[in-house]
C-alpha cells in the first residue's frame, strides 16, 4: 500500500477548504449561540447566518428571503418535491422526472407514488440526456410538478435546464432541479433558468457535510417538511446549524468566484483522461454525454470486468474512484443510471466513476494512466469472460 | 471491510488460470449478477490435484475463489462436497455480512465442477437446468439487511 | 456594556467541548471520505461513524443497530412521530402527547391531525407534571403512539417516564420520548424505562449543531422520514455529517461518564439560585416542580415586567439567559408551556429561565443576584402595573 | 437586532415616571399582550409642556415610549395628533419588522392621552370601546412573516 492517496471522486464528496473550516470554527466554543436568542453571542449567529443566506442568495442569483437552510441536499430534495406535492394536491396529483434522478428524488417520487401521486419517470437517451419535446409531452392537465436533476451525479450530464424552466413556466407548473452537483461547476441563476425550486448540498463544493439549502421562490405553495420551532422563517425547524451554514455560505462564495478558471482546470483534466483511456484501453465505453457533461466527470465502462475489484485494486495503489457496480450501491442492481442509458448489466457493473476536482494536478492523471490500464489487464485476465473474448466465442 | 486475509487472496490470488484438458470445469453465477466464477479441476483416483479459477466480480468473489482452490486441492471428491460457503468464508478470517453470498458462489463452482467430473466419468446424468446455473440474482445476492 | 459574558441559557445551546471539536477535525479536511465508498478513507469514515454509534447505544443502554443519526433533534422528533403513525395506521390513528411538549413534537402531532389522526394532549398539573393516571386513561382501542417528553426544556420538569414506559408496554403501545433535554443531564437507560423511541440532539450536551439521533428498538414499525440513499441501513439518506456524528459520540461519552458529578454541581449552583431570588425578590413564582426538575434548570416569573426588557438588561450586563415572553418566542403568546401549568399571560410574559452549565461557578450567582433584583426592580419602577399594586388597587 | 439608538433609549429611558396632575394620560395595550404603555402630559395653551411614561413591554416598546415622549414635548396637540409610529421608529434608527407594532402603542398611546385632554377640556364626548383602548394583540401585534 502506498501513502500517496489521489483523490478522484469528488463526486460523491470534497475535502472542506481550509478557509472554510476556519470560518467554521469560532462558531463551535466562542460564538456558539442559539440563534434564535436575543443576547449578543445568540444575535452574533443569527448574523453568521444572514450573511451565509446572503452568499447563497448570490451565488444563485435569487433573493435572501428565497434561501432555506437544510441538513442535507437530500433533505432539500424531500422537502422540494414532497412539500409542493401536498401543498399542491388539489390542483392535481401528477409529477414528472427522470429516470437517473439520485435516490433522493427518485425514492421521494416512488414514496409519494405509494401515497396516490402518479409519477412519470423521462427515459433518457444513450447519452444520458432528456427530451425537452418528451418534457413537454408528458405534461398533463393534473401536472404539479417537474423535477429534473441539473446535473447527473454518475455520468455528469448536464439537462436542458432553461429550456425545461421556460415550459413549466408556460405551462405554469412548478419546476425543481436538483442542482446539488452543479454549484460550484458549472454557473447556476435561478432567474436565467426559470427554476422555482432549487437543491445544493455543501460537501460537494469543498464546504461541510450535514449542511445544505433550498432554494423556495418567493410566492411557490410548499409545505413544511420538519415541524417544529420558528428557525427559517417558520419554514424548517431545527436550532440552526451555525458553523455548517457558516462554512456553505464560505464555500459557496468561493466556488463561484473562480468558477471559469477552476472549469478550464477539470475540463483539461476530463478530456486527457477521457483520450488517454479511448487510447490506452480496449473494450471500453464511455459513459454519459462526451460534451455536455460537467467539467470533471469521467464514467467509463470496462468490458468483462467488475467495478468493485476495479476500486480495490485503485484504492491499493492510492486512487480513490468510484463505480456503478452492484457491489458498491449496497442492492442487487448496478446503477439505475447506466441501465437507464441503455447499458446491459454486464457492462453496467464495470463502470469507474472519476471525478476531478481542486487538488488533482496532471500529475495525477499520469499515475491513473499508468496504473489503470495494467490493473484493467490484470482483472481482464483473471476474468471468464475475457478468457470467451480472446478466444473468440 | 475486508479482513487483510480477503485482501490478500484478492490482491494475490493464488491459482488463477486455466487447467488445459481438465478433468472437470463448474461455472456459476451470471454476468448479470455482476458474479461468475468458473473453476478448473485436475482429478486423480477422486482426488483433486489441481485447480485453478477465472472469476469476474467483486473483491469477496476473487478471494473466495482463490480461497476454495486452495481448499480443494489434496481433498477427495466426497470431501472436496462438504466445503461449506461458511467454511470458506472462516477460512478467510470472516466476510462482510452484505458479502456472504460471494462465498456461496465458490461452494456452489466445486459442486458444479464435481458433477462434471461424475457426469463425464459416467457417474451422473446431465442435469443442469437446475439451482447452480441458471439462478436469479437475488437467489444468491442476500438482501441487505435494511428493515430489521 | 462588560466583556465578561455568563451564559445561563444551557437549555437553548451549549459550546463544543474542546475535547470534542478535536475529535472532529480530522474529518473535514483530510479523513473526509464519503462513508459510503469502499477506499480507505470512505472506510475511515465508516469506521468513525460506527464507534460513534457504539459509544451512543451504550449511553442509552441500547443495540448499536438501534441508534440512527438524524440532522437535529427535531428531525428525530418528526422521524419518530411521523414515521411511526404512517406505518402503524392500519392498527389506529390515535396519539397520546402532552401540552408540553416541545414544538418539533406538538407541531408534528398538530400536522398529522390535519392528516387524519387523531391527537390527545394531556394537560399537567401546576407543578408541569403529567399523571400517569391520565395517561392510563386517555388509551383508546385505536392508540398507537404515545409521545411524551423526559424533561422540559422550559420549566425543566422531569416526567414519569418509566411508569408511562411500563403502561405502554402492557397496551402494547408505542412509546415515544423526547430526551433531547434529558441526554447529559440525567441519567437515560431505553430497557429500564421502557421506552420504543427515544430523540436527542448533540448540541445540548456540548457537541455540535446540526446533529440528532432516534433511537428506535428493534421490531418497531416506522416508515422512512428522509428518502433517498442507503445510509443508515437505508432508513435515513443524506451523505453523513462525519464530524457531526463524531462529535455526537465523544460529547455523549464525555456527557455520560461524570454525570453525577456533574448533576451535583449543577443542583448546588440550581438550589442556591432558587433560595436566593425566592429570599431576594418579592412578586415572583417559580415555575416547574421544585424537586423533579433538571439539575440545571430555574425558571422563574416575575410579575409586572415583560420577559424581552428582562433578557435584555442582563444581555448589558453580560449575563445570557432566556424567557417565555411571547417577544422572544416570535409568536403572539407567551410560551405555551407556561400557559399549560396554569400562568397568567401577564406573567407568563415576565418569565426567565436560567440553565446551568459546565462551565458556571458559583462567583456566575453572585453576580447574578448582584445584578438581578436591581434590575427587576428598575423594569418595575418603569411599569405601569407595578404602580397599581403599589397603590394597593 | 435593535439599532444602537434603540437600545439607548431602552437603557437610558427619557421622561420615565408619572405626572402628578397631569393633563392627559393615556393608556393603550394590555398585560395579556404583554405591552402596556401609559403616558401622561402637562399641556398649556394646548402646548406639550411636559410628558412622562411608564411602560410594560419588550425593549422596542420602552425605547419607542421614551422617544415617543421626547418627541410631544414642544409640540401643540394637533402636532402631536401628527406624529405616525412611522416617525417614532424612524427617530430611532429604525426597528426590527417583528417589533413595528411596538411603534403602533406609542402613537396611540400619544392619541389616547390627547383624547383624554379633549373630554376632560368638553371638547370630545368620552367614547372609550373603540380602537385604543381594548385591541386584541393580534390587532397590534403584527403577524410574523412566516408563509411569505
Ligand atoms: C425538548 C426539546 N426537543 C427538541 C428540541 C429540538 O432540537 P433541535 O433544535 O436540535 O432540532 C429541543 C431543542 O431545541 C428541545 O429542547
Ligand atoms: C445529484 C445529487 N442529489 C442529491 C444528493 C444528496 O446529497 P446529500 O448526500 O448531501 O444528502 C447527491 C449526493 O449525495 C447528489 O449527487
Amino acid at each position: 500500500m502506498e501513502n500517496k492517496m489521489i483523490y478522484f471522486d469528488h463526486a460523491a464528496t470534497t475535502p472542506v477548504k481550509p478557509e472554510v473550516v476556519e470560518e467554521m470554527m469560532p462558531y463551535y466554543t466562542n460564538k456558539f449561540g442559539n440563534a434564535s436568542s436575543i443576547y449578543s453571542i445568540g444575535r452574533e449567529s443569527k448574523k453568521a447566518i444572514e450573511e451565509a443566506r446572503e452568499r447563497v442568495a448570490k451565488a444563485l442569483g435569487a433573493m435572501t428571503r428565497e434561501i432555506f437552510f437544510t441538513g442535507s441536499g437530500s433533505e432539500a430534495d424531500n422537502w422540494a418535491i414532497k412539500g409542493v406535492a401536498y401543498s399542491n394536491k388539489d390542483r392535481g396529483n401528477h409529477i414528472i422526472t427522470t429516470a437517473i434522478e439520485h435516490h433522493a428524488v427518485l425514492h421521494t417520487c416512488q414514496y409519494l407514488e405509494s401515497d396516490g401521486f402518479e409519477v412519470t419517470y423521462l427515459p433518457v437517451d444513450e447519452n444520458g440526456l432528456v427530451s425537452v419535446e418528451q418534457v413537454r409531452k408528458a405534461i398533463k392537465p393534473n401536472t404539479i410538478l417537474i423535477t429534473i436533476m441539473f446535473a447527473n451525479n454518475e455520468i455528469g450530464t448536464i439537462q436542458p435546464i432553461a429550456e425545461i424552466g421556460k415550459i413549466a413556466k408556460e405551462n405554469n407548473i412548478y419546476f425543481h432541479t436538483d442542482a446539488v452537483q452543479a454549484i460550484g461547476s458549472i454557473p447556476v441563476n435561478v432567474n436565467e433558468l426559470n427554476v422555482d425550486l432549487l437543491s445544493l448540498s455543501a460537501h460537494k463544493f469543498y464546504g461541510p457535510k450535514g449542511v445544505g439549502a433550498l432554494y423556495i421562490r418567493k410566492g411557490v405553495k410548499i409545505t413544511t417538511f420538519l415541524h417544529g420551532g420558528a428557525q427559517e422563517r417558520g419554514r424548517r425547524a431545527s436550532t440552526e446549524n451555525v458553523p455548517g451554514i457558516v462554512g456553505l455560505g464560505k464555500a459557496i462564495e468561493l466556488a463561484t468566484e473562480n468558477l471559469e478558471q477552476y472549469n478550464k482546470k477539470l475540463i483539461d483534466l476530463r478530456d486527457r483522461t477521457i483520450e488517454e483511456i479511448t487510447k490506452k484501453v480496449p473494450f471500453i465505453k464511455l459513459n454519459g454525454d462526451r460534451y455536455k457533461r460537467l467539467p470533471g466527470n469521467v464514467n467509463f465502462s470496462f468490458e468483462f470486468i467488475e467495478g468493485e475489484s476495479l476500486l480495490l485494486m485503485l484504492d491499493m495503489k492510492g486512487i480513490a474512484a468510484s463505480s456503478g457496480s452492484a457491489c458498491t450501491s449496497g442492492s442487487l442492481d448496478p446503477s439505475h443510471v447506466l441501465l437507464a442509458i441503455g447499458l446491459s448489466h454486464e457492462i453496467a457493473h464495470g463502470s469507474l466513476r472519476i471525478s476531478f476536482g481542486d487538488e488533482n494536478t496532471h500529475e495525477d492523471v499520469d499515475y491513473l494512466m499508468e496504473v489503470l490500464p495494467l490493473i484493467v489487464e490484470r482483472l481482464r485476465e483473471m476474468s471468464p469472460l475475457y478468457e470467451k473474448v480472446k478466444r473468440g466465442n | 471491510m475486508y479482513s487483510e486475509k480477503v485482501m490478500d487472496h484478492f490482491m494475490n490470488p493464488r491459482n488463477v488460470g486455466e487447467i488445459e484438458n481438465a478433468d472437470a470445469i463448474g461455472e456459476v453465477g451470471n454476468a448479470k449478477c455482476g458474479d461468475i466464477m468458473k473453476i478448473y479441476l485436475k482429478i486423480e483416483n477422486d482426488v483433486i490435484i489441481d485447480a485453478k479459477f477465472k472469476t469476474f466480480g467483486c473483491g469477496a468473489a476473487v478471494a473466495t475463489s482463490s480461497m476454495a482452490t486452495e481448499l480443494v486441492v489434496g481433498k477427495t471428491i466426497e470431501e472436496a462436497l462438504k466445503i461449506t460457503n461458511k467454511a470458506v468464508a472462516e477460512a478467510l478470517d470472516g466476510l462482510p455480512p452484505v458479502k456472504m453470498h460471494c462465498s456461496n458462489l465458490a461452494e456452489e463452482a466445486i459442486k458444479a465442477a464435481i458433477e462434471d467430473y461424475l457426469v463425464k466419468t459416467g457417474r451422473l446424468e446431465k442435469n443442469c437446468d437446475g439451482e447452480v446455473c441458471g439462478r436469479r440474482c437475488d437467489d444468491i445476492h442476500h438482501h441487505m439487511d435494511i428493515e430489521d
